[in-house]
């Protein structure tokens, strides 16, 4: 009997779900809304019809991110950092630093066998995270995939000099009324956003191979810029958003398997699958 | 001194106050000291294309041709882009100018405007004799409310209706916007509701509005200006803060923006009397 | 929080309505001195018959009124106390001890005479190196303090009233060291966060009612039973002040004993004693300046640099063996300047000694709780996974 | 700290003075003499400004690397921000003293580059000391801390902390019950300094020399005074932008012939100018004094627009650190030894306003020199600047201006925020409004007054 397991990464703007066997084989990501967080019951329902299961076939859930505690059917909860690692680890054997760029934070991961041996994360200022990309963008009038094809157009060199991601915001919007060029004030966030990432996971002595995930992963001229500030080619995971949710179900099958080898049982929430409540 | 006093020949000057501000940009059309029309925009793409669209705009709700504006006078962060100005001013005086007209009474004023709160003293002739501003952080901002709105899922509007019903206090203790942004979110993870969530943003932004007051020292009556002002949950928790009746303005937001045309008027007037 | 009868619920009362028991005792006819930082010297207040208070901030409340007299760019700690202040919080101080122990500290003591207003206020210019010419400075900063002092209460402090202060607080120290160092067990026998509320506790008694608390505690707390159940990783938290136990118990939370630290209140202001001097202001001096280990005191390089670092950070290796620590929680607030520039240094030293390091940033506000669980708990994982 | 900049700011920066234009120079100048002097075997010593210890190293010919001077023309320079991130990457929080985080991030990367600058280094860079001077006493932390953090980087550089404090102003006792103490101490720091000397670099101390030195540092600040003195002329032949560039002669060269010379000139330039009735502006409507707060580099041409509006600032407390030696309660010439001396010009300095204090009941001496200021400079009003980074300098601003507008009057005031040289804090646009709104208020009260 094939066993399933489910990985529920509930991000600050994202939630992701895959359910695996060997390989993926159900998926689904939303955004986090504010009240979605506590309704991850449905995109975990909504997976488990993709792949025409239901909740009782999976042996293990582990639900990771932002709003793990809000996952009352996970059987465990372990942070996006261990998940990030392992789900890295897996879609790429050679990493051996993680940059996962979120929606609220950015963290830089080191790997030594597969696993998480050191971290950082960004602490004191919003700049440098997804959210600063987002609001951007939206102040470029521009969705996310345009910001970042559009700034490999650049010809000219902005330098974004507020950190702070509502001034940044401000700057960028005087800036675009004084006529300067939407590409060239794509490239000036980018710019902003690598430098504020890399004085972060330098933090980390990088050592190659370096592996981008996380939302900001898919942005091509963000991913330009840090391998600018890095000097050092980067990949970009094959799954830039679903790496933690990977990471998280090959944590619940480890968990099984390493239960299995000592031939004790199990612990799970044995929670129905429903959604969070809350008591206030 | 007003425009109409010296204007014994019952000819009324039109004249406008533009004032191009981060997030929203304001026409106030003037004739013979009384607001004929006004447009408020958000400042969106360029600020020249939008200063043209928002004194197009008051203008056509005055009826008022383009020719016949005697002055043209700007202020605020853009004002450099209102290509037809004849005269510009800081917008600090001319919000001391526009509550000046609306509050003669008025000594100490609050704005609450996109990029940051400041609070300043008046004399009895509208002139701005003292100042502070917020911190250098968005925390302090009406920008913060924007965010946290749409975190919320609501417009401003909404959100003040909201904030009114608050029954429990929730409190936000950092001062940095996108991270109140992040704590709201998590508040409404812990289940706390926009209510009171709402409430508590409001009661962040009156506490540092209350600060500044003090920096001020604070003389009565106390008058409110700019965008934030159009909060009346903001309103009363800073009347709570201060202890004193604020008086606030119909249209807020059109403070600096009435101020530059009255200041528009005196030139035209000066000009007229030295003809 | 369960509650618990006897010290634990007296604790508990104490943290959850701090001041309340300086308030009733002024409402008796004492005098209450409020002081920042374990560099107040308490002895001398205690032998001048007033109540030492340690002033506290509190990292629920959101800053609102400091803002008024005092920059945004103090630590927040400081700032925070502050705030509580000026809102009268405190209303019950009848005077104000501010050392010199940090930029943070020593540029606001103007900033809170001036605006507090209290009828007695001293700042102790206390020396930042701990060589001899300054110990025998700070002999006389000292002393200066103990005449000030002892012109507001109306009589000389008497050598024989320091002693008995002196040996008061070393024994409320003993007892302090007794309580934390149930902490060895495994699993400890008081946790984390119960230690660092009692220690918030005291900061707000008199000492002879620490003492009796303290014994109360100890009674409760060493029976316990030392049951062997799941292993969890022990944790050490090494930093500046850390007056509030959210962050403890945030990481306790998080599945680990917190079994040691190098704070204040904490270790770093209750290991050493005061010796008992002829003159007992040699003692003191001694005790504030050489044997508090605290990032604000320049401790002078006398061998290689590797000797100076065990002389500065020695201690912490110790804690980390006699503990049996797994890993170390470096905690330090923005704008604290003695400790964020040891930062690189002490890290390395920490992780010389094999056990890892996680570095924290913080601001002092409840706000950032979200923030860090996911960096403990991540650091918790990668401890346990090894 | 001065003026060379990018091309196209340079034309922008323009000095009132002669002399101030020189200072670019003459710190070039000063900053490659430091690996010349490596070059010959002369010891180094990292060192601090206002530490006192100006004519002890010059007596013993070692030659100071000014670190704080280093990190602010990297600021000047606008080139500071990738030696801010190198430190941040060694873990060291942005919220600290971004001088020395400028000079950390730098000795991390040259070290780590094996004693090679970093490239491109802003003027030849800054060369690995023998010695590093720190100062625990009382100005601020970064000062004792930051040589100590360096050592990690360079473990087998030795680091002396010299306590120099003065007495705090309290009112229930004076201080003169207790200056006897401090100048003790003092004296026996700075003999522990050259101890300290004497053992790491080889050299002696010639007691002679530091004597003439003293001597020389004496009637620099009497001619350092006499000449600020002169900008209370109106108009004033010199504003705080050009201060900003005689601070490096005030601070970097005391004890030298070189820095008494400069004020020589200095002086003789500004009687001219006065003469002439020449002043930094033409038609000067007011006059602002520079109440607090360093200056941010990488944007003194801030100070030319205030000029642009009819601004002038005759006077700063910033880098003041002289008054007239012959005003101190105290007859130096019966002080013969030369540490003792220095100590209690140290002392002094700290404490010459305490007696007048005392008698504006609710006074406080930093308030007292803004009155004073105020009052001999004909000032309408105070302008303080907030670096976020450093504490030292700029905790407590807002309660001064709060007590001056209390105890004193209502003068108008304008509080900027930025930095010293992290450029990612400074908004151009939003300063210059902020200095809008301020002469506007200015006018507002001028004019009401008049
Ligand atoms: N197509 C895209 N191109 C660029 N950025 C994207 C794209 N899709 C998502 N993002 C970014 O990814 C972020 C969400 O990433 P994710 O890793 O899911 O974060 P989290 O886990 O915090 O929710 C968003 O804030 C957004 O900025
Ligand atoms: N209808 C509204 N209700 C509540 N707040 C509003 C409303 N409209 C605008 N605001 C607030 O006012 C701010 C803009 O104020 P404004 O004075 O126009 O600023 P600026 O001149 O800097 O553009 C916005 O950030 C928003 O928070
Ligand atoms: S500067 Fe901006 S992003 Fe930074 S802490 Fe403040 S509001 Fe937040
Ligand atoms: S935490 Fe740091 S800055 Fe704050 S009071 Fe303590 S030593 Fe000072
Ligand atoms: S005085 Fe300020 S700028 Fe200078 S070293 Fe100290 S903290 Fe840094």
């Amino acid at each position: 009997m094939t066993e399933y397991f489910a990985g529920v990464d509930i991000g600050s703007t994202m939630t992701k779900v895959v359910i695996m066997a060997d390989a993926v084989v159900a998926r689904v990501v939303g955004a986090s809304g504010p009240e979605h967080r506590r309704l991850a019951n449905r995109v975990m329902e909504s997976a488990l019809a993709d792949a025409g299961l239901g909740f009782s076939d999976i042996a293990y859930v582990v639900a990771t991110g932002y709003g793990r505690i809000n996952v009352p059917f996970a059987d465990r909860q372990i942070t996006e950092i261990s998940c990030h690692a392992r789900g890295v680890a897996s879609l790429v054997p050679a990493a051996r630093t993680v940059i996962d760029i979120g929606g609220q934070d950015c963290k830089g991961i080191k790997l030594k066998d597969g696993r998480a041996v050191d971290f950082v994360m960004n602490d004191k200022c919003a700049a440098g995270t997804g959210r600063f990309l987002e609001v951007i963008a939206e102040a470029l009038g521009l969705s996310l995939e345009e910001m970042g094809e559009l700034s490999l157009q650049s010809q000219h060199d902005i330098e974004i000099s507020n950190t702070c991601t509502v001034f940044a915001e401000q700057e960028v919007v005087a800036k675009l009324a004084e006529g300067v060029a939407v590409a060239d004030l794509a490239v000036g966030v980018h710019k902003a956003i690598a430098t504020r990432i890399h004085g972060m996971v330098r933090r980390l002595k990088v050592e190659r191979e370096v592996v981008v995930t996380g939302g900001g992963a898919l942005n091509t001229g963000l991913v330009r810029a840090l391998e600018t500030k890095l000097g050092l080619p980067l990949l970009v995971s094959p799954e830039p958003l679903l790496s933690g949710a990977i990471g998280a179900a090959l944590l619940g099958k480890d968990t099984v398997r390493d239960a299995a080898e000592k031939g004790i049982p199990v612990t799970r929430s044995r929670q129905p699958l429903k959604e969070a409540t809350f008591f206030s | 001194m007003s425009a109409s006093d010296n204007d014994s020949s019952g000819y009324r000057p039109a004249v406008i106050g533009v004032d191009i501000g981060s997030s929203f940009s304001k026409a106030v059309v003037l004739s013979g000291g009384t607001i004929i029309s006004w447009a408020i925009l958000p400042s969106v793409g360029s600020y020249r294309a939008v200063a043209d669209e928002v004194i197009n705009q008051a203008l056509a709700r005055a009826g008022v041709a383009a020719e016949d504006i005697a002055g043209v006078s700007a202020t605020g962060y853009g004002a450099a882009s209102v290509a037809s100005a004849s005269q510009s001013s800081s917008d600090l005086s001319c919000q001391g100018r526009g509550i000046a007209y609306l509050f003669p009474s008025a000594r100490t004023v609050v704005d609450i405007g996109a990029q940051f709160t400041r609070a300043f003293r008046l004399d009895g002739a509208g002139h701005v004799v003292a100042f502070v501003l917020s911190e250098k952080c968005a925390g302090g901002s009406g920008r913060l409310l924007a965010i946290i709105a749409r975190v919320l899922q609501i417009d401003l509007d909404e959100m003040d209706r909201l904030a009114r019903e608050s029954k429990k206090k929730v409190d936000f203790t950092t001062s940095c916007a996108v991270f109140t942004e992040s704590e709201v979110v998590s508040r409404i993870a812990e289940g706390e509701s926009r209510e009171d969530i709402a409430a508590g943003v409001y009661r962040a932004l009156a506490a540092k509005a209350q600060s500044l007051v003090e920096r001020l020292k604070f003389a009565p009556d106390c008058a409110l200006a700019g965008g934030g002002a159009k909060n009346t949950s903001l309103v009363k928790s800073i009347e709570e803060g201060v202890g004193v009746d604020v008086l606030v303005p119909d249209e807020p937001q059109l403070v600096a923006a009435l101020g530059a045309a009255l200041m528009a008027e005196d030139k035209v007037a000066v000009g007229k009397s030295r003809s | 929080m369960k509650v618990e009868a006897g010290g634990m619920a007296l604790v508990d009362k104490y943290c959850q309505d701090y001041g309340s028991r300086a308030r009733e005792l002024k409402g008796q006819g004492r005098k209450i001195i409020g002081g920042l930082c374990a560099y107040v010297p308490v002895e001398i207040i205690t032998a001048a018959g007033f109540v030492p208070f340690r002033i506290k901030g509190s990292v629920s409340e959101p800053i609102t009124r400091a803002d008024v007299e005092m920059e945004t760019i103090v630590c927040p700690l400081v700032r925070s106390c502050f705030d509580l202040a000026v809102k009268g919080r405190y209303e019950f101080l009848d005077g104000l001890v501010i050392p010199h122990a940090c930029d943070s500290i020593c540029r606001t003591y103007d900033v809170w005479k001036y605006t507090l207003g209290l009828p007695y206020s001293h700042f102790i210019n206390m020396p930042h190196s701990d060589n001899d010419t300054s110990l025998e400075f700070y002999k006389t900063v000292l002393n200066t303090f103990r005449k000030s002092l002892g012109k507001f209460a109306g009589r000389e402090i008497s050598d024989d009233s320091l002693l008995q202060a002196i040996k008061q607080h070393n024994e409320n120290r003993a007892r302090v060291r007794q309580l934390a160092g149930l902490r060895r067990s495994d699993p400890p026998l008081i946790s984390g966060e119960e230690l660092a509320r009692a220690l918030i506790a005291i900061m707000s008694i008199p000492v002879e009612e620490s003492i009796s608390l303290l014994g109360d505690v100890i009674a409760e707390v060493k029976p316990r039973a030392s049951a062997t159940g799941v292993e969890k990783p022990r944790i050490m938290v090494v930093g500046a002040q850390l007056d509030d136990d959210t962050f403890i118990r945030l990481i306790e939370d998080s599945g680990a004993w917190v079994v040691a630290d190098d704070l204040c209140p904490g270790t770093r202001e209750f290991w050493p004693d005061a010796d008992i001097t002829a003159d007992p202001i040699d003692g003191l001096a001694e005790r504030y300046l050489q044997k508090i280990k605290c990032a604000r005191t320049y401790r002078e390089q006398k061998g290689t640099y590797p000797e100076y670092l065990e002389e500065r950070f020695g201690h912490i290796g110790g804690f980390i063996r006699d503990f049996a620590v797994d890993g170390v929680i470096l905690y330090i607030y923005k704008y604290c300047d003695p400790f964020g520039f040891e930062v690189p240094a002490v890290k390395s030293y920490i992780e010389s000694l094999g056990t890892p390091v996680l570095y924290l940033e913080d601001e002092y506000s409840k706000s950032t709780i979200g923030r860090l669980r996911t960096r403990v708990q991540a650091f918790l994982e990668l401890l346990g996974a090894k | 700290m001065t003026e060379e900049k990018k091309p196209e700011e340079r034309k922008k920066r323009r000095t009132a003075t002669e002399a101030a234009g020189r200072v670019g120079s003459m710190t070039k100048a000063m900053l490659a003499n430091v690996p010349q002097a490596k070059g010959e075997g002369r010891p180094i010593a990292y060192s601090f400004i206002c530490c006192c210890y100006d004519e002890i190293i010059r007596a013993m010919d070692i030659t100071p690397h000014w670190v704080e001077n280093y990190a602010g023309i990297c600021g000047a320079k606008r080139d500071a921000q990738r030696f801010l991130e190198r430190a941040e990457a060694e873990n060291l929080s942005r919220s600290l003293c971004t001088y020395a985080l400028c000079g950390l991030g730098f000795d991390a990367w040259r070290e780590e580059l094996g004693g090679e600058m970093p490239p491109d280094a802003p003027w030849g860079g800054q060369v690995k000391p023998d010695v590093m001077l720190g100062s625990g006493q009382m100005l601020c932390d970064p000062r004792n801390k930051w040589f100590q953090a360096a050592q990690h980087y360079m473990p087998d550089v030795p680091t002396y902390d010299l306590n120099l404090p003065w007495p705090p102003y309290e009112e229930d006792y004076d201080y003169r019950e207790v200056q006897d103490d401090y100048v003790k101490y003092m004296v026996a720091q700075l003999r522990g300094l050259v101890e300290f000397l004497e053992r790491h670099t080889n050299r002696k101390m010639d007691w002679d020399r530091l004597s003439e030195l003293v001597d020389l540092t004496d009637r620099t600040w009497n001619l350092v005074h006499e000449a600020y003195e002169l900008r209370r002329a109106v108009p004033t032949p010199m504003g705080t932008g050009d201060a900003m560039n005689t601070m490096v002669p005030l601070s970097f060269m005391m004890g030298t012939q070189q820095g008494y010379d400069f004020f020589k000139e200095l002086y003789d330039e500004l009687q001219q100018k006065i003469a002439r009735k020449e002043g930094v502006i033409p038609d000067e409507k007011y006059r602002l004094l520079w109440g607090g707060g360093l200056p941010s580099w990488f944007a003194l041409t801030d100070f030319n627009y205030f000029n642009s509006k009819g601004a002038v600032f005759p006077a700063e407390t910033t880098y003041r650190m002289v008054e007239a030696l012959y005003n101190f309660d105290i007859d130096f010439a019966r002080i013969t030894d030369p540490l003792e001396h220095i100590a209690w010009r140290w002392l002094k300095f700290w404490t010459c306003r305490y007696d007048k204090t005392r008698q504006r009941p609710g006074s406080h001496p930093d308030v007292e020199r803004l009155i004073d200021y105020i009052e001999d400079y004909q000032i309408d009003g105070v302008v303080m600047h907030e670096a976020f980074s450093c504490r030292s300098w700029h905790v407590g601003l807002i309660w001064q201006l709060n007590l001056l507008k209390k105890i004193y009057r209502d003068i108008p005031s304008l509080v900027l925020e930025s930095d010293i040289i992290d450029i990612s804090s400074y908004n151009e646009a939003d300063t210059r409004a902020r200095i809008d709104a301020f002469i506007d208020t200015l006018e507002a009260v001028k004019s009401r007054a008049g």
